[in-house]
């Protein structure tokens, strides 16, 4: 696997010659997900180059992180990444647990489990509408985005909280479910598994989808170590690697559910991964619902968190999230104060490097797309 | 003289109507793509308060004079359009300046309006409009070619280029439409009709989410509310000239409404379950299939049906 | 109208000589009201029911405007619309903090928007800095950069609050008190002074047309 | 497993520490110079095929950077992390660029971040998240960020400040403070 980066921009490029356009993708652009942008060098329709731009949204977590006590640390960690914030706070927490020896109650791991697969279903609707919109279809994103907000309803009474919940707290959880949970949490899954048939006829079978799809943004086998592709974008390549069944973590060993793989790793087939993991979505948070124990302790009491000292060492905590290998590296020195926390967003390099070598020879229509469907999200790039 | 007097008068009459008309139905297509969406849209009479806001923003930058006359050059296209399409047919007050030949003139302005605005936005110096003008054009004469093939196959049916004659010829019966005689011609035409109005899957032109938002990018203000006018009567006179070229035309208000809003659902509805096609797959298409549809309608028409 | 002589140029200092022809020098000039009270009014009132939004998600805060656009709180009932374009928009949305980076493109997009324009900020971080008040890398109070019409407070504001919020700035403008553009070039000096002294590399002219 | 690896590895290279975390995480110890081997080795043959970051902590006490390179083997679902010491001062370390694709950007945000420098490492000295940063490099633990925003970003009126475990005590679990 020697496939290294190609950084020499294209020789030929002579911007007086009048012949390329350069032209800036965004910040202030529908068609980018977030807040980053893309400085395309074009060729009439044609991509000859690309830079990504990004810390438009750096805020300095890992600095702020060093100078707040580990409870402060807490409300801070949600923040990094907007749209997924619970795998930030299993992370952080986790992390933690395993510094400060602390064993997490049965029941926690349960809730903790269960509020990250409906965040990944939330996650995954509200990027089905990206990328269905950055196709032209304003139908479908209205419809996926409206059905996440169910979910969100589930977290606002689950954890208090639309999109920040601050709910998996170091040592287990905030809450219990309350009651009735368990069926409007099935009702809202019968309304999205509802919605997920209509989005395949509307979308996966479309055949204007399928012309533009088909074929877009591939991804070769070698690229997906070489650049550290990871999450449905690997999967799609055709590597059955999941965290959640490579290193299980909380309850991922008790339930069933098998690695979704395909094998065409263009645009289409990622958002075929995504589809179908959305489906397993369903069906696991179903499966917990099911099994998970009514009632026992939800949270292990931890040391007075205003002088909580934590032994010096560190650790590497990860989970599979929507986007692929989420971790926290947390390296502690025994003071009041964490050392360095480092957050792995796996839009680090499916954002930057890997966007800038596919998005070479790709038509300017297809830029959204494309970065569409690699799900980025670059709060997690920029920290 | 007296008579082009009271002709102008009415046309004037006619573009206010058309406008009204126009504006009412791009509220109505909006909450009818809303509900599709499961919302409930915007108020029917917000495209009025939109021209209205933009006629009263206070700036207004402008890049030159080409910039200042694109939309003029995109609203006398609009108008021109309309000056020789009958609205309502046998009433005098709403024939406009139908004449023999007006059809070809019609065509032309269709043409013209588009043309104007490419200068416009031209000189606005925005990439993103020079691009959607460069997408536009080039959909543009694709979808030309099944239209004018359709329009051709008209010509040939009834031996003449008058909007007026056309329509004289379909009355009588719903049989006698171009729709059930020539269903050929109004397929490759209504086709065509997808690329003209712009909705998925043939908005290449606007692509929100590619070029943000082509060719109007750099427009505001007055040229902006300009640009509206001219969208809300030109999607009128579009609409009025397929009711009369293909679906018999009208001979009351009420029939006019129901024709031209039924001709806009079928873009209205295949523009929300579709996403965009790219320009170069756009251009393919259309001079794929519909283009040999349209070919076939000249052929039946002039060898089979007479 | 003012007499442009009033107004003298912009120096736009920092952009090398090549550049300095490609970019107006004119100082923005305020507005006057139109002169029948009546008709300001109809405009003014015109001008709450259509608001058109710039897209541009500068931070945080832009999570909860889709749920906002879509079917769930239908902001469209209200005439709310999203605009891609600066351009044609006439209120910017400051949705939470602001980085330094993205305060430069706020800045260049809201110069380019054609009055009367609206700012709204959105999230206590837009206030005060909230929880990024030692964050090297975000300012604290946006008011000292643009000026503000309404704030709508929170982390993160629900939708329903930023609802409230615009239907609030609706008010305001029908009561003719978002007077923005103008507080914007009768202080032009001191926000540029406030601008140039957080945004280290100003490559851009002194006012984006 | 690891133990193995350690044999393995030590026949070549000067390992100078190894940790073993859990079954699926350990860390080890490497000199500067032997680190690119090293990883190529691993990578090579050894089944450390994926690269999961590259990131710095500042040890100032020691006068010392410590780098650390994440490998992980989907293999042995092992992770591995990497250390290396590298002197505070004129901060510079050996690019791996050749080995890993997005090891660039890692390495241009540590040049941007704590000013380590990456000879040949391309487009290094781009700016990354920062536009126009003229201050010492903002996480180099000595970069004080409250006396930069102090400096930089006016406070509103009326807004209190306070430092954060003080507030913590006195204000939010007075019952439970010393």
């Amino acid at each position: 696997m020697n496939l290294t980066h190609d950084f020499s921009p294209t020789p030929e490029v002579d911007l007086a010659s009048g012949k390329y356009v350069k032209i800036w993708h965004g910040p202030q652009h529908p068609g980018i997900t977030g807040n980053m942008s893309l400085e395309l060098t074009l060729c009439g329709d044609e991509i000859v180059n690309c830079k990504t731009h990004v810390g438009y949204l750096h805020r300095g977590f890992e600095k702020l992180m060093e100078r707040r006590t580990y409870i402060q640390n807490f409300p801070l960690v949600c923040r990094i990444a907007v749209p997924e914030p619970t795998f930030n706070e299993y992370l952080y927490s986790a992390g933690i647990e395993d510094l400060a020896g602390i064993e997490v109650p049965e029941l926690a791991k349960w809730l903790r489990c269960l509020n990250l697969e409906l965040m990944r279903l939330g996650s995954f609707l509200m990027w089905l509408g990206g990328a269905s919109g950055a196709f032209g279809m304003s139908t479908v994103y209205q419809w996926t985005v409206t059905h996440r907000d169910y979910i969100l309803d589930l977290f606002e009474e689950m954890t208090g909280a639309r999109i920040y919940h601050m709910y998996i707290s170091p040592g287990g959880v905030r809450a219990p479910l309350p009651d009735g949970f368990k069926d409007r949490c099935l009702m809202v899954m019968k309304k999205v598994e509802k919605l997920l048939y209509e989005v395949e006829t509307t979308v996966l079978n479309n055949a204007v989808f399928k012309k533009r799809a088909i074929g877009l943004g591939v991804i070769s086998s070698d690229m997906v170590d070489a650049y550290g592709v990871t999450g449905p974008n690997q999967r799609a390549a055709g590597y059955a690697r999941d965290t959640r069944k490579d290193s299980p973590y909380l309850v991922y060993e008790q339930l069933d559910f098998d690695v979704i793989t395909a094998t065409g790793s263009d645009a289409f087939d990622r958002t075929i991964v995504r589809y179908q993991e959305m489906h397993q979505c369903v069906s696991l948070i179903r499966q917990m619902l099911d099994r998970m124990p009514t009632d026992g302790a939800f949270h292990t009491p931890t040391p007075n968190v205003l002088h909580w000292k934590i032994p010096a060492g560190e650790t590497y905590v990860k989970a599979e999230c929507t986007r692929g290998e989420y971790g926290y590296y947390i390296e502690t020195d025994g003071s009041e104060y964490v050392r360095r926390v480092h957050i792995r967003g796996p839009s680090y390099t499916h954002a930057i490097a890997v966007m800038e070598k596919l998005v070479i020879g790709a038509n300017i229509a297809d830029v959204a797309g494309l970065m569409v469907s690699l799900h980025t999200y670059p709060p997690e790039i920029e920290r | 003289m007296d008579i082009w007097i009271s002709k102008i008068g009415y046309y004037f009459l006619n573009v206010g109507i058309v406008l009204v008309y126009g504006l009412l139905l791009g509220a109505f297509i909006a909450k009818t793509m809303a509900r599709v969406q499961g919302r409930i849209g915007i108020p029917i009479y917000q495209p009025f308060i939109d021209i209205l806001k933009t006629f009263t923003k206070r700036q207004a930058i402008s890049h030159g004079i080409m910039f200042n006359l694109g939309p003029a050059f995109r609203l006398a296209g609009g108008l021109g359009t309309l000056a020789f399409i009958p609205v309502i047919y046998g009433n005098e007050m709403f024939s406009n300046f139908s004449a023999a030949g007006d059809l070809l003139l019609v065509m032309y302005f269709i043409f013209f309006g588009q043309l104007g605005m490419a200068l416009g936005s031209g000189e606005s110096g925005h990439p993103y409009a020079a691009m959607g003008i460069g997408r536009g054009l080039a959909q543009m004469t694709a979808y030309e070619v099944p239209f004018t093939l359709a329009v051709v196959a008209i010509f040939i049916q009834y031996d003449t280029s008058s909007i007026t004659e056309i329509v004289a010829a379909q009355q009588g019966s719903i049989w006698n439409w171009t729709l059930f005689t020539n269903p050929l011609a109004v397929i490759a035409a209504m086709i065509a009709f997808l690329g003209m109005a712009a909705y998925p899957p043939f908005d290449v032109a606007m692509a929100p989410n590619e070029i943000p938002i082509g060719p109007p990018t750099e427009f505001h203000s007055h040229f902006l509310s300009m640009m509206q006018m001219n969208r809300a009567i030109f999607a009128g006179a579009k609409l009025i000239l397929f009711m009369n070229l293909f679906f018999g035309g009208a001979t009351g208000l009420i029939e006019l409404v129901f024709k031209t809003w039924a001709i806009y659902m079928v873009a209205i509805l295949v523009g929300a379950a579709f996403p965009r096609f790219r320009t170069e797959q756009a251009v393919r298409f259309f001079l794929g299939v519909p283009m040999l549809i349209g070919i076939a309608s000249v052929l039946y028409i002039q060898y089979w049906a007479q | 109208m003012t007499d442009k002589n009033d107004y003298p140029t912009l120096a736009n200092a920092d952009l090398i000589d090549a550049e300095r022809s490609l970019f107006c020098d004119a100082r923005p000039v305020p507005y006057e009201p139109y002169p029948v009270d009546f008709v300001e009014k109809f405009a003014n009132w015109v001008r709450a029911n259509s608001l058109w939004v710039l897209a541009f998600g500068t931070g945080c805060g832009a999570i909860e405007l889709n749920p906002l656009m879509t079917s769930r709180f239908d902001a469209n009932r209200y005439g709310i619309q999203m605009r891609p374009t600066p351009r044609q928009s006439c209120v910017i949305v400051v949705a939470g903090y602001s980085s330094v980076k993205t305060l430069k493109r706020i800045i260049r997009s809201y110069e380019q928007m054609q009055g009367p324009k609206f700012v709204l900020g959105l999230g206590i971080c837009s206030l005060n800095g909230g929880m990024y008040w030692d964050s090297y890398n975000t300012i604290k109070r946006i008011d000292q950069y643009i000026p503000i019409d309404l704030y709508v407070t929170g982390c993160m504001p629900r939708p329903e609050a930023l609802l409230a919020g615009f239907i609030e700035l609706k008010d305001k403008i029908k009561a003719g008190q978002c007077d923005g553009t103008n507080r914007y070039v009768k202080d032009f000096d001191w926000y540029k002074a406030n601008q140039k002294k957080v945004i280290k590399n100003w490559d851009m002219p002194d006012y984006n047309w | 497993m690891i133990e193995a690896l350690k044999q393995r590895l030590s026949e070549h290279f000067q390992l100078t520490n190894l940790t073993i975390k859990n079954a699926g995480l350990a860390f080890l110890w490497v000199e500067k110079h032997e680190l690119e081997m090293l990883l190529r080795q691993l990578r090579d043959f050894e089944g450390y095929t994926h690269l999961s970051f590259i990131i710095a902590s500042d040890h100032i006490e020691k006068n010392q950077f410590k780098l650390t390179y994440m490998l992980h083997n989907y293999d042995t679902k092992h992770d591995l992390g990497v250390h290396v010491d590298i002197s505070r001062v004129n901060a510079s370390m050996h690019s791996i660029h050749p080995l890993w694709a997005q090891a660039w950007t890692y390495q241009r945000e540590l040049k941007e971040m704590y000013g380590i420098d990456f000879p040949e490492s391309p487009r290094v000295d781009e700016d990354f998240c920062l536009e126009g940063w003229d201050d010492m490099p903002p996480m180099r633990r000595d970069f004080d960020t409250v006396k930069y925003c102090e400096e930089h970003f006016d406070d509103r009126d009326g807004r209190a400040t306070e430092e954060n475990r003080q507030t913590m005590k006195v204000n939010i679990y007075p019952e439970r403070g010393e």
